[in-house]
């Protein structure tokens, strides 16, 4: 069942949510760098941006996660389990960021490996997105199947601008109705047109996106292309920085380290990772498979376009554009896979 | 001036002058560009310069395991080129330094002028091997206004201004890897025997990082600013690149990348160094 | 998991009185790799050490960790014991618990406790990184420098050039002989100076294992222990080898516009010279400053006389290099400057002298002939006052010390007195009178009590000038009265300080020395004439005010040490050493120019297959282990054993949590 | 909070092996007491100082860092002390801009024999680092 | 122009009358703007230091914050003053606490600049020996002046920082500049008996009267000084001590600043040399300087 609800009324739910749950919604600061961050009043949600700086994906699989801390005292050695995940809320995310975690989700649940840190957390947070209006000039959402201004994949509550200050919004799970159940007064009922309205706003916003890629003839170049010559010189500009990767709302890697703080206390944490940084792939030996910056920079293709493919049947990639913006030297994922020969 | 260019690369390519060129192309929209590499002599016509050339493409002078290079740089990229020379990590003999004159380059995240170029004083290049353009240099010098502000703040602001900052940080060393003078072969931030930095990503060990990095590069950094653009999420590094500046110059009369022969200050000392601040 | 072993030393009550080691044993047991923690009396001693050798083996320890006292004492010592247990003498660690923590926090016992504790789990931290290191050897070039021509000097030279090895002698005045040489009669026998010295000297310029180089300086010093590089300067003497002594030059000479130095300025000396009637070499030196052929470009009257020729004017100033294994350091004193004593006059009044000028006065072969007779007007004194303690003993002028051989000087000389002139009166302005020496409080009571000398406990507030008589006002804190004495002449028993270069030739070698530039011993107990330099000893008065006795002992003890040294035919040195990981080099540079040593060098190397590289090299000779490198390197590629970044880090996050104590 | 036990200054003392270390040894010599909340990590010159460590001691959340060596012209190594004093500056300057209060840094030359000078500098370093902590 | 805070002291407007007014007759020649302190208060001498060590740094306090305030040098003409400003700068520096007890009372803050000079000092090295003999007018030949500093001028050393503690030399080095000789003696510092001039009379006629048969066996004509207090125990009384010593001393005391006035062309009554229990005036005019 669909809802309408206007701009202020979302303010005021989001209030209600801010009031019951954590809540992470884009937020801009001194520098003007828009940011998920805790809320404490909806005035501060920064909504005009389209793309946040980095992705919502670390307020869900955590940047540093902490698995436990082993204490040594007189008793023994105790095994101190991190605190239970509270509740939270995601609130005003774009489709392509709420589809990054439906992938991560899949991997994290993958056959029998269940990531129980990750899905303790996911199961506790409820994800409202919103549509795009403007895409810009990196976006690529359309180029996947699933991908669009207004996709719901991921999404537990999509809200779609309509006309007049109004948004469309669109419950897909329990926990999307529930916010709306919650906060029934500020909703009304949406009739039939404004459901076609949906449709045109859609149109209108995918015409947007100039740029649409045939992944699945990309997939077909890829494999043969591994020892191509092409990699020899697409790879020069690229200075090997985790940038692309850490704003990426698919990139998953992760590192696990133990840390002793003194003769006491000691923790486990897993730690983002990427494959662009050299001791990625070092082992204890001090060998490296891919030592060489040109197989770093093919592995983050080869992944996301092709392993991942044969895997998921999907791409490790929702089309943000996050990684063309953010890379330093400008390199454009499109350009690059598109140029596979 | 882009036609000028091609030629000029053209012919440093065909006569063997260099082995790779490194230049600037257009990359994904108008207010993009990005770096380009020319060993083909027919392959020049990419090679553009515009106000959208912010990178510095001193940096691949390291990266680059190649003899003979040819690279394009803005004045202020210059400076970078002779530190490299100077931390013996390329041969003047071996980098042709085509000076392109530059009026000021915009960041493409806010299509505004970069603060440095306000104040530039080699929008002319000084020290190239071949100089396209013409530029009038600022008459106004460097400004330290904004360090000197900044200075001003209470230890306690300071502490609290950076940890906002450094809370930000998503330790995805952009800034390290973009640095000209972050050529180290195993960063110590890599390290693990002994670990100088957690893995671990909060606030407090993301300030290590740039604290160490920022002590490493003193006395190296040109304060050229191409940490400050890369950083993802707008920490201003170049409150930290600057007052690095400022100090080396403040402290111990010393500009980086200047003079290709000099000795950097923490490699050096004068037996008259002051000492004013020691019991 | 590293197999540690902590051994808590009580030092008697040094530490144990203050710190709980009991406390610090136990809970050195709860850190981690400990294997056993125990707490002994003496560590040190040879049951203490024989505990820590055997807990290696029943406990198969393979680190150590002793908490005493500085590592400084004992790091040697404990060192050869792991060595003995069959360990790597590397992997043993010292936490200072005494000199860093009983000693200096002996007000709060709970804090020293918990101090103690955390220090010892820093060593136990820094031993867990603690790599085995092979021992380095160096060879030893066998001979020695001696410098300073003084007592001290020449009996080291003497007694190394004895055992058979070469010995260079460095004086910086024309001839060796130095302070000694200047004396009248010794205490507390009376037996006159140049006569027992003499034959000394004149066995220095025969024996075929020295070289002498007087008028001479040490101007650069490179290298360490075994591997001396010593740069001299021989100044030029204007004369040469030609030289016969025959001294008609310095007869002859027209020019007696220069005071001797050997006479402490009683009297002129001319420009071409040797110090004294017996100097050793018997070549006489022109002093260019004063030279009127020098100075006017004429007259060359010596040149004339000269029978053989040994004159030369064009003789230039010299660089001599020299290699040496060791070095003897032996500069010896110069008395403390009255002039910075108003009440004494600040040195204007002729009639108040110093103590050496007086021995020049009393000394038969001085300017007066051994007249004692006033510089002012020649005339005989009666009454004479002789002020101790001068530069000695006295805050007000940063001279606290005791120069110990003042007291016995001056009842030396009271008495020398009342034995050329027997109707004289002395009188000795004192503070306390120290005669600790064999004979010695035998010789002072004597100086009362036979030689009717008068001894007033007080000091001098005021000399001056009236007619031809100097007023001594000054207390008797004795008998309580202001006393003013009507004398014909004062003198000042000087303090003795170091030579006023000796800062300089102690930075030349790297020696530590203290506030007024005397020299550090390495203990002042157990390595009384070693330096914290190895190789370099010293003796005599540059390390502290002494007699001639003490003086002539210590520098037997140099020789001895020297000689040891010498006996071995490779030398050990510490391997604690820079070494580079030339994989992570970048080939800045950075550490090839900040090396004081110029033990960096650069090479091209492949790396890694296919990697070459400009990269650092580290020559383990040559270096010495400063660190300048280790400090200066961004890329962490240069490290340092012993004091390795894995080590110090260790120990900082261990110094920077909180005693994890179980309760 | 209020009956939560204080924790108390801790300072990470740097001595060089020739001169401030055997001065603290001197110090202990002289029994001249100093505040216990210094710990002391021998080097063996003060040109082996390396910046990074005393940033990572702060890290480790050391409420004070002293460095000390042989006064200029006495370094056992001829130059060590000289680097060291370029490297201070520069870093108490950088320190200060990322927000380590200049009391909480200090450098000094204390030789061998200047025992009593090194009591005097801890107590210096831990007054300043408590003036830091009570009055900000 | 040399401008310098000018702190007077009681027996400057009293028993010294004579050495103020030949103090600004002197720096009006030389052309040292002498600018008196407003509202000076008594300097502590010579009891404050021994009862309030808050009131010794006090009372002095006030006239230094005026002189750092103004950027001028601080001098006084007595040497009692002068030492009390000294000590209560120093001990202001050395102590911090006693520094914000000080400002506490006061309600100024003092930032430890003010320049304390004694007089002579102010004269010889702020202006200048060699200014001095340019602007004399008649040399006094003949006069064999003894010169005696007394304590408070010469000690502590390190608060006075005179050339030489036991043998100073600054107003020998003026006497020689006017013409006059300065004898060689060596009682320039020794005790007056200060004080005990009022309680204790017979210490001060032994010890002043030591001074002057000193000064009378070295040929001296007259004794210089700088203080009041020295002053007024040498001059008033000598007859006393004469009687004592059982020999008319006759022995004239001027101010140096008087001495400077002779040399500078003032007459006798201009310096108020009436002043003086022991007139200087058959000396003077026997000498030809008047």
């Amino acid at each position: 069942m669909a809802y309408l609800i206007t701009k202020e009324n979302i303010k005021e739910v989001l209030n209600a949510l801010i009031a019951a749950k954590t809540v992470y919604a884009p937020k801009k600061d001194a520098e003007d760098t828009v940011l998920f961050e805790k809320l404490v009043n909806a005035s501060e949600w920064h909504g005009d941006s389209l793309l946040t700086h980095t992705t919502a994906k670390d307020k869900v699989y955590l940047q540093s996660e902490r698995f436990f801390k082993i204490k040594k005292d007189k008793n023994g050695v105790t095994i101190e389990d991190p605190a239970e995940p509270e509740e939270i809320v995601i609130f005003g995310c774009r489709p392509c960021d709420a589809r990054g975690f439906d992938v991560i989700n899949k991997l994290f649940n993958w056959s029998d490996f269940v990531d129980e840190y990750y899905t303790k957390r996911m199961a506790k947070t409820t994800i409202i997105t919103i549509s795009c209006e403007k895409p810009e000039s990196t976006c690529f959402c359309t180029s996947f199947a699933k991908g669009s201004p207004v996709n719901e994949t991921g999404s537990d509550l999509l809200l779609t601008p309509l006309k007049d200050g109004k948004y469309l919004a669109e419950a897909y799970t329990e926990k999307g109705e529930k916010v709306i159940s919650d906060n029934l007064k500020y909703f009304s009922e949406a009739a039939e047109t404004e459901a076609k309205e949906k449709e045109a706003f859609k149109t209108a916003s995918e015409a947007k996106i100039i740029k649409k890629l045939d992944l699945a003839a990309i997939k077909k170049l890829m494999e043969p292309a591994f020892e191509s010559a092409y990699w020899e010189t697409v790879h020069l500009p690229c200075v090997k920085c985790g940038a692309c990767t850490f704003v990426c709302p698919t990139c998953y890697c992760f590192d696990i380290t133990e840390k002793a703080f003194d003769n006491m206390n000691s923790e486990r944490v897993r730690s983002w990772d990427t494959c662009m940084s050299e001791i990625f792939t070092r082992m204890a030996g001090g060998v490296n498979p891919r030592s060489d910056t040109k197989k770093r920079f093919r592995q983050r293709f080869m992944h996301k376009f092709n392993y991942h493919v044969d895997n998921f049947k999907e791409e490790l990639c929702t089309g943000c554009g996050r990684c063309i913006k953010a890379c330093p030297v400008s390199i454009d994922v499109r350009k690059v896979i598109e140029g596979i020969k | 001036m882009d036609k000028e260019l091609q030629e000029l690369i053209k012919k440093l390519l065909t006569e063997k002058k260099a082995e790779w060129a490194i230049g600037y192309e257009k990359a994904y929209d108008e207010f993009s560009t990005r770096p380009a590499f020319i060993i083909d002599p027919a392959d020049t016509a990419r090679l553009i310069f515009n106000k959208y050339c912010i990178n510095n493409l001193g940096l691949y002078l390291t990266k680059l395991k190649k003899n003979k290079l040819a690279v394009v740089c803005k004045g202020c990229d210059i400076a970078t080129v002779f530190e490299l020379i100077r931390e013996k990590q390329f041969k003047r003999e071996n980098v042709a330094i085509i000076g392109v004159a530059c009026e000021g380059v915009l960041d493409k995240r806010t299509n505004k002028l970069l603060e440095k170029c306000e104040n530039c004083q080699v929008k002319q290049p000084k020290g190239a091997d071949f100089t396209l353009g013409n530029a009038k240099n600022s008459e106004k010098p460097k400004s330290y206004a904004d360090v000197v502000e900044f200075e001003k703040k209470s230890s306690k602001e300071k502490l609290e201004f950076w940890n906002r900052q450094f809370e930000k940080c998503i330790r995805c060393y952009a800034c390290r890897n973009v640095c000209p003078v972050c050529y180290c072969p195993d960063c110590f931030a890599l390290r693990s025997m002994p670990e100088y930095l957690s893995k671990h990503v909060d606030a407090d060990k993301n300030k290590l990082f740039h604290m160490i990095r920022m002590q490493h590069v003193f006395g190296r950094c040109t304060d050229c600013k191409a940490c400050d653009t890369a950083c993802p999420v707008n920490i201003p590094l170049s409150m930290l690149t600057k007052k690095l500046a400022k100090d080396a110059k403040e402290l111990f009369n010393y500009e980086s990348g200047a003079d290709t022969d000099a000795r950097p200050p923490l490699s050096t000392y004068d037996e008259g160094d002051s000492e004013s601040d020691i019991m | 998991m590293a197999r540690i072993g902590v051994f808590v030393c009580h030092c008697g009550t040094n530490i144990a009185g203050v710190v709980d080691v009991t406390r610090v044993a136990k809970y050195a047991e709860t850190l981690p790799g400990v294997r056993i923690s125990v707490d002994y009396k003496y560590m040190c001693s040879d049951p203490g050490q024989n505990t820590i050798i055997d807990a290696v083996k029943k406990y198969n320890l393979d680190r150590i960790v002793v908490a005493a006292c500085s590592p400084r004492m004992h790091e040697g010592t404990f060192r050869k014991t792991i060595e003995r247990a069959g360990l790597n003498p590397y992997l043993m660690e010292m936490a200072n618990i005494r000199e860093h923590v009983s000693w200096v926090h002996s007000d709060d016992k709970e804090l020293a406790t918990q101090k103690a504790m955390k220090v010892m789990e820093m060593a136990v931290a820094k031993v867990r990184r603690s790599e085995a290191l092979s021992k380095m050897f160096a060879s030893i070039e066998k001979r020695a420098l001696v410098i300073g021509g003084g007592i001290a000097g020449i009996q080291a030279a003497l007694d190394i050039a004895g055992a058979g090895y070469k010995v260079v002698l460095v004086e910086k005045e024309p001839s060796i002989g130095g302070r000694m040489a200047q004396l009248d009669k010794t205490f507390p026998t009376l037996d006159c100076s140049a006569c027992i010295l003499t034959p000394k000297m004149v066995a220095v310029s025969q024996d075929p294992n020295i070289t002498l180089m007087t008028y001479a300086e040490v101007v650069e010093v490179c290298g360490y222990v075994g591997q001396f590089d010593v740069k001299i300067k021989q100044k030029a003497k204007s004369v040469n080898s030609k030289c016969i002594g025959c001294g008609v030059c310095v007869t002859k000479c027209p020019n007696r516009k220069s005071l001797s130095e050997f006479n402490e300025k009683l009297a002129p000396r001319k420009a071409i010279y040797t110090p004294f009637p017996q100097a050793v070499p018997n070549v006489p030196v022109i002093d260019r400053e004063t030279c009127t052929f020098f100075k006017t470009g004429k007259c060359k009257i010596c040149e004339k006389v000269c029978p053989t020729g040994a004159i030369e004017y064009t003789q230039q100033d010299e660089i001599i290099k020299e290699k040496f294994g060791a070095v003897v350091v032996a500069t010896g004193f110069n008395i403390y400057d009255h002039s910075n004593y108003g009440e004494y006059g600040y040195g204007e009044i002729k009639d108040v002298i110093s103590s050496l000028q007086f021995e020049r006065l009393i000394n038969s072969s001085g300017p007066t002939d051994g007249h004692v007779v006033r510089p002012s007007d020649h005339k005989e004194v009666k009454n004479v006052v002789f002020i101790q303690c001068v530069g000695s003993r006295d805050e007000s002028k940063h001279r606290p010390y005791c120069s110990r051989v003042c007291c016995m000087y001056t009842a030396k000389q009271a008495m020398l007195l009342k034995d050329h002139y027997p109707e004289t009166q002395s009188y000795v302005f004192y503070i306390d009178i120290r005669s600790a020496g064999k004979n010695y409080e035998e010789f002072v009571q004597k100086a009362q009590n036979d030689y009717g000398v008068v001894y007033l406990r007080g000091r001098v507030s005021k000399i001056y000038e009236r007619g031809d008589k100097l007023i001594v006002k000054g207390a008797d804190t004795l008998s309580g009265a202001q006393v003013e004495v009507e004398a014909d002449m004062v003198v000042l028993a000087n303090g003795l300080e170091p030579k006023a270069n000796a800062k300089e030739l102690a930075q030349l070698f790297h020696m530590s020395y203290d506030q007024y530039g005397f020299y550090n011993e390495l203990h002042p107990k157990l390595a009384p004439v070693e330096t914290a330099i190895s190789g370099v000893f010293v003796a005599g008065c540059c390390i502290s005010p002494k007699d001639i006795p003490d003086t002539v002992a210590q520098a037997s003890a140099t020789a001895a040490k020297v000689c040891a040294l010498f006996s071995k035919e490779k030398l050990e040195v510490e391997p604690l050493i820079a070494n580079v990981n030339q994989l992570t080099c970048s080939g800045c540079e950075t550490c090839y120019n900040v090396c004081p040593y110029s033990a960096i060098e650069m090479e091209d190397k492949e790396v890694r297959r296919g990697d070459m590289r400009h990269v650092a090299k580290v020559l383990e000779s040559v270096c010495k282990g400063c660190g300048a490198c280790v400090g200066s390197c961004y890329c962490k590629a240069v490290d340092l054993k012993g004091f390795s970044d894995r080590q110090v880090m260790n120990q900082i996050e261990t110094a920077t949590t909180e005693l994890s104590t179980n309760d | 909070m209020s009956n939560e036990k204080k924790k108390d200054i801790n300072v990470v003392g740097f001595l060089c092996n020739w001169c401030s270390y055997a001065g603290a040894d001197m110090t202990g010599l002289g029994r001249n007491i100093y505040p216990s909340n210094i710990k002391i990590i021998r080097i063996p010159c003060t040109g082996r100082m390396d910046p990074m460590m005393i940033i990572e001691a702060f890290h480790n959340g050391a409420d004070g860092v002293l460095v000390s060596g042989c006064h200029p012209g006495d370094c056992h190594y001829s130059e060590g002390n000289f680097y060291w004093r370029r490297r201070y500056p520069h870093l108490k300057s950088l320190m200060e801009h990322f927000g380590i209060d200049k009391r909480r840094f200090h450098a000094s030359w204390v030789s061998a024999s200047e025992g009593k000078k090194f009591a005097e500098v801890v107590k210096k370093v831990v007054a300043d680092v408590k003036d830091w902590q009570e009055n900000g | 122009m040399l401008k310098v805070a000018y702190f007077p002291g009681c027996s400057l407007s009293s028993t010294a009358k004579e050495y103020d007014v030949a103090t600004r007759l002197v720096c009006e020649d030389l052309e040292i703007d002498l600018v008196e302190i407003p509202e000076w208060t008594c300097c502590g001498a010579t009891t404050a230091h021994i009862t309030s060590e808050l009131t010794a740094a006090a009372l002095p306090a006030k006239s230094l914050i005026w002189a750092e305030k103004h950027n001028m040098p601080i001098t006084s003409p007595c040497s009692a003053c002068f030492s009390r400003l000294k000590m209560a700068h120093l001990n202001m520096e050395k102590d911090p606490n006693l520094k914000k007890e000080v400002e506490e009372v006061t309600g100024e803050t003092y930032n430890g600049k003010a320049e304390v000079l004694h007089l002579t000092r102010v004269m010889l090295e702020k202006y200048g020996l060699e200014n001095i003999k340019a602007k004399i007018k008649k040399q006094l030949k003949g006069l064999k002046i003894a010169c005696y500093y007394g304590c408070l001028m010469t000690r502590p050393a390190e608060v006075c920082e005179n050339d030489r503690v036991e043998n100073p030399m600054i107003m020998d080095n003026l006497v020689s500049a006017l013409g006059a000789e300065p004898i060689k003696w060596y009682y320039k510092t020794e005790c007056c008996g200060a004080a005990f001039s009022l309680t204790k009379t017979e210490i001060v006629r032994k010890l002043s009267g030591d001074i002057l048969k000193e000064a009378k066996t070295c040929g001296a004509d007259l004794v210089m000084v700088a203080c009041p207090l020295c002053h007024s125990n040498l001059d008033a009384r000598q007859p006393e001590i004469s009687k004592l010593l059982k020999t008319d001393l006759n022995m004239p005391i001027l101010y140096f600043t008087q001495v400077m006035g002779l040399a500078l062309g003032y007459d006798y009554m201009d310096l108020m040399m009436n002043k003086h229990f022991i007139d200087p005036k058959p000396l003077l005019k026997s000498k030809g300087i008047l």
